[in-house]
């Protein structure tokens, strides 16, 4: 931690007051929000070294194989995505490695029936629940094949404007009781997000309405350049449950275990009609904010240096080696199967047709309103005869 | 809508407000999928009586109170919308919406869009709007301009207790997003012969309120009553004014208005929102690109001005058109 | 509690459903509420009937008898208005009696240098601060002079759209410390408005930027026919503070001398640098939402009917004179004085002129804009025309 | 402002993000009660590092980053107003405005009036908006029509490094709020000579762009390098075009536009903003209320579509007006 490179706390103290500082100030929020981070208050399954901390929580060993092909899987898009984004073959997106059991874990404990509202950092999540790799992989190439969201999917698309899936999950949670169905919604945000009135709005509403939901708040320890202890002078935001009246949890957002674990029983409560939880997952944006993104702008490598040895995948893998779940020649056709599987994915993105021009005008209503034919046709018109002169230019 | 086994038929005399609880009763008793939600609707049935006795005949599952925040509401609405209900939430005044046009702006009318049609939000969001009746600060405002220049929203104002009930049933009807607002002044201002039963009157369409060679006076919801007594006041003095009440600002029904202008060559648009950039001013810009050749006279737009609406009961008429103001503009128009 | 005639918990189960319901019910959400309303993890000073329970927390005597002046001139106002609202003295305005404790014992805390942030409900707190009387009959009377806010004076004019005032009274509270000053920004809310985002987002930018803001929430039991049981699961909403970093503190509303001792002790917390405070004044809304609502259509006279023996004029009133501080006659002296003092104000606002026309675009911006100028022009042409049409009708 | 020993002199070639930057830190500098704060303003300087080394200058009590709340800012920034500073906001994108909007709609434009000028708020919100830079979903949104309806905030849209930096001293010194959008597009595109020191345009004036006396084109920010353009091929054919820079929505120079238009008897209207009531109907009704008599041809509008802003690459360009659009819109008015 070197605190000179770090942003420092925005606090406009006028100098004349300065001494007036009598509580406690910036320097001891940092150090309790950093202790906090540490302390033994988060629900773990395993250490950061990959022993087994508590037994009594591990789940099936086909769960725990499932859930580290599915952070392999996710771990994959972002490490090829890095690579494809230098090579010019995806656009600018937002990185998730090292929070994969953060997304992973949590989303695994849904089923293809429930809702998932997922940010634009939230790709392990939405892949865990079956969102076609060529689909999201359209998306960050600006692709409108990436809004084609399948219709055996209730995966929504990837929120931009922060905290807004908040309230809608409650929304979808609400109408799948009203239909009478066990079904539940799970919405991710960000330390920063929770900041933002939607998020206020959200557990209150699922706490009066009994709304079945799980809030999960990935707390990855910044909100682009402003460090959570910045965004606010709490130090655990599980428990802003309280003031809702529902429960809140505290979970290692790097152990896949314990947030399958605590994201399963929270499921579980919500579909027997007990309500919604607020789940914060603690974990750290180890990459910059989107791959076009330079960190070192706000931050030091000392920042990010101690979560290198919390790492989720590596975590889970030790542990699963150890309890002989796994061998290294069973992981290596684990990787090769991803790979093969993420290849695939790509050629099917890459033969997606560009988008042509009138489409911008597609799906705005069920039925165009006369406004929007008659703007589709000022559309073809231009691109009509631009490609006309274009044609004749060429065969000039 | 399932058929009932005798379609009801005929009429029923009542206010707007009537109709529009009449229309919600209808709506929920025929399908499953609708629900009432916002601020007191529930036993209190609404600040205007408009959700009267539908939660004890439909239900506390069917309509019910939410807590107080708006942004949460609109949310909720397009959650329950993803998932296949037909979300009818009461925002309590038009000026309590604004809490919620982030919710509006980013998402309501995006996402069939962003969706390709996956999902579509068949949701409806009322709002008691405009002046005339002394409320306090900040309950007389006008924001339908907000709403009609919001892609994938529509926006229907109705002003007449048949044309509340029947827009608004096509409002729940429509698989897209609709703001319906409802001019407090009207609400129980009029009486009118209502059709029972699903009545419907279709989105899109403007209503020509009087037929007139001279004038043709374009306008909506509160002001259609201000801009006919105008008109009343010009046929004494031999001026012919076609009143049109759009009815619908998205979509707009720019034929009806066009070919009015063209027959009359002369426009004058009333809106009781402030002057700058109202919705008044896309009428006139629809004019001047589709009609201006027809046109004997400039535009003149009658409208609210540009400061806050005035809660002073002793003022509010200055601010809120009358019937005088429109008058005045139509002679404007007559004498250039 | 006749529980049938109360509005019933907007609880949308689909009846398939219903029986999954293990969870704690309305039922049990709402006799836990109850229960939290009179538990003793309230703050008291004075027991309802108003014998002394903490001695230890007792202000000066002329502290006292200043609180109960103050709430007398709140309830006088209260009061007469009902009466001159019925003879069509004054408009539609909400009614306060039974709240005064809650609003003169925390609005006693600041000095005339102190910012607050009324709602249309807080007279009682603006007239404690000092804002005059004819000024707000003016306001209800729907007249401009209602709107001119005295200069001496940082009470800022009543607000309409619920919950805005949070995040400016942080701002109003910021500007102080920059300025080098001790002073506090207090802003008011009511239990349905502490469900608004702006609630979250202003406690929690007070805390994270260490501003001097004491935030009273007033659960008065009820927005407008929402109890605050279905506004909220929670049953403790001072509890909210905890997930902001900041003291949340639950007060008896009904007892002036305890709103007084805790909102003075998080006036000064935040006066030495601090940071904010969460108060919740624990108190009942006995009179209907406005003098124009109608309660019966979503309460019944049970709901309310406990709460006249918490009284807080009585209460005090009992106090004072049980500790000698008063006599009956030095009470009659007061009561004497203040109506005197609100019938000369009533006189006053009597005096205030109509608004004139063009009044309504005035203060628009410091220079009219051309396009407020030409308005302008049209509705003074309008109006002499007019004037000068209805001279000459007159004269004829 | 203090007047500083020896006023500098001369001019400086700097971007339009510089340029910003260069005015904020003078505004900094000169007035002790500036202050700015946003998201990610501090150490990071902005996303579009338009507040680069302000905090490290001017101190974290000056220029500091907010919680991830944009209500709060503005609502915060009111406050700040209320109570004697100068408060310049920056939102990140022009559409994370949107939760904002109650704060704004509400307070910020009321607050003279409803204390009748015992308080002012003398608050800036600046934020990026439009498109042509292949931004994500919401990144490219042009909103100020919906600003501009709201009474009591003042518009400001430069489309030139000097402007911008003329205009935002302004508007930080203007006593009431104003909001300042900064084209994306323009942040670096373009290098001009900008005047050192306290360098002032006033609010409310348009610039001539160009002359011409056949066609007027009206338009404002991003969109005035492309209306440039086509003018530039106008007058190759022989088209004398006079772009005309809004530069302030709000007050419009309607004075400067009616000229022109009386000159010219033709008007194109050039925004990016989605087509149904944007602000390019204001100008258009501005224009057919007051130059109707001068008209040769109808008004016409060239702007984005009724749907949102696309954020795909390939055909972002079919959405924002290019050169080539409004190119034909020329030809349009000129062969009626
Ligand atoms: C309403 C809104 N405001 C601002 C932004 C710009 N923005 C994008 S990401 C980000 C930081 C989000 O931080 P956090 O919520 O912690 O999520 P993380 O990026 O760490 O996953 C900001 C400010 C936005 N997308 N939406
Ligand atoms: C943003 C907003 N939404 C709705 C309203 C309408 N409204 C006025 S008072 C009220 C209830 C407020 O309840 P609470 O916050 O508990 O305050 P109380 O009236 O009890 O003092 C409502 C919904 C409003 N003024 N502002
Ligand atoms: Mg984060
Ligand atoms: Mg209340």
């Amino acid at each position: 931690m070197t605190p000179d490179t770090r942003p420092a706390a925005p606090q406009p103290h006028a100098p004349a007051t300065e001494s007036q500082d009598t509580a406690p100030g910036y320097a001891a929020a940092q150090a309790a929000y950093d202790a906090a981070q540490d302390s033994g208050d988060m629900v773990q399954c395993l250490a950061p070294d990959g022993t087994v901390v508590r037994e009594d929580l591990l789940p099936e060993p086909a769960t725990r194989l499932e859930l580290y092909r599915q952070m392999r899987r996710a771990r994959h898009f972002d490490e090829r995505g890095w690579v494809l984004y230098r090579q010019g073959r995806l656009g600018v997106f937002p990185p998730f490695g090292g929070m994969e059991a953060s997304q992973v874990g949590t989303a695994a404990a849904l089923t293809k029936d429930d809702w998932l509202f997922p940010t634009y950092r939230d790709t392990g999540a939405a892949l865990t629940l079956g969102l076609p790799i060529a689909r999201t992989l359209a998306y960050w190439r600006t692709s409108p094949h990436g809004w084609h969201m399948p219709a055996d999917l209730k995966v929504l698309p990837f929120y931009i404007p922060i905290a807004t899936q908040y309230p809608q999950a409650v929304g979808a949670a609400l109408a799948e009781r009203r239909q009478g169905t066990r079904n539940v919604a799970m919405a991710f945000i960000g330390d920063g997000g929770s900041s933002e009135g939607d998020f206020h709005e959200a557990l209150n509403f699922a706490g009066a309405l009994n709304a079945p939901c799980v809030f999960i708040l990935q707390n990855n320890g910044w909100a682009i350049s402003v460090p959570t202890r910045a965004q606010t002078r709490a130090t655990d935001l599980s428990r802003r449950a309280d003031g809702y009246g529902i429960p809140g949890v505290r979970v290692d957002g790097n152990d896949a275990l314990a947030t399958y674990h605590v994201t399963r029983e929270a499921v579980e409560r919500a579909r027997s009609g007990g309500g919604p939880t607020l789940i914060e997952t603690v974990t750290y944006r180890v990459k910059p904010h989107t791959v076009a993104d330079d960190p070192s702008r706000y931050r030091s490598e000392a920042d990010t240096a101690g979560w290198d040895a919390k790492d989720p995948v590596t975590r889970l893998r030790t542990h699963l080696l150890n309890a002989g779940l796994m061998t290294e020649a069973s992981e290596a056709d684990l990787l090769a199967e991803i790979a093969t599987e993420f290849e695939a994915a790509l050629a099917e993105a890459d033969s997606y047709p560009e988008p042509t021009p009138a489409e911008i005008l597609d799906h705005v209503f069920a039925e165009p309103t006369p406004q929007l034919q008659k703007q589709r046709a000022e559309i073809l018109a231009e691109h009509t005869a631009q490609d006309s002169a274009q044609n004749s230019k060429e065969q000039a | 809508m399932t058929a009932t086994a005798t379609p009801p038929t005929g009429t029923r005399n009542m206010t707007m407000v009537a109709a529009i609880n009449d229309a919600l009763d209808i709506a929920l008793a025929a399908d499953d999928t609708v629900h009432i939600f916002g601020e007191d609707v529930g036993v209190m049935g609404g600040v205007f009586r408009a959700t009267d006795g539908l939660q004890a005949k439909h239900g506390e599952g069917r309509v019910f109170d939410t807590p107080l925040a708006e942004a949460a509401i609109v949310g909720m609405g397009i959650g329950m919308g993803l998932a296949g209900l037909k979300p009818v939430a009461e925002i309590q005044f038009a000026g309590f919406l604004y809490p919620a046009l982030d919710q509006i702006l980013s998402h309501l009318g995006r996402y069939r869009h962003r969706t390709r049609s996956r999902y579509h939000l068949p949701m409806v969001i009322r709002a008691p709007y405009g002046g005339g009746v002394h409320t306090p600060e900040q309950h007389a405002d006008s924001p339908e301009a907000i709403l009609a220049h919001t892609p994938g929203v529509k926006v229907v104002i109705p002003s007449t207790p048949a044309d509340a009930k029947g827009l608004l049933l096509s409002a729940i009807n429509d698989p897209d997003p609709v703001f319906f607002f409802e001019a407090i002044k009207l609400y129980r201002s009029v009486k009118e012969d209502v059709p029972v039963g699903d009545y419907r009157v279709p989105i899109g369409k403007a209503r020509l309120v009087t037929q007139g060679d001279d004038v043709t006076v374009i306008c909506y919801g509160g002001m259609v009553e201000v801009a006919q007594k105008a008109a009343a006041a010009a046929a004494q003095a031999g001026i012919g004014v076609e009143v049109i009440d759009l009815r619908t600002l998205v979509p707009m029904d720019t034929d009806t208005v066009i070919t009015s202008v063209a027959k009359t060559g002369r426009a004058v648009i009333v809106t009781e929102a402030p002057r700058t950039a109202g919705f008044h001013s896309e009428i006139a810009a629809v004019i001047a690109e589709e009609a201006i050749e027809h046109l004997r006279a400039p535009i003149v737009r009658v409208t609210g001005f540009d400061a806050p609406y005035p809660p002073f009961t002793a003022v509010e008429d200055v601010y809120r058109p009358n019937p005088l103001r429109v008058a005045k503009a139509i002679r404007q128009v007559m004498d250039y």
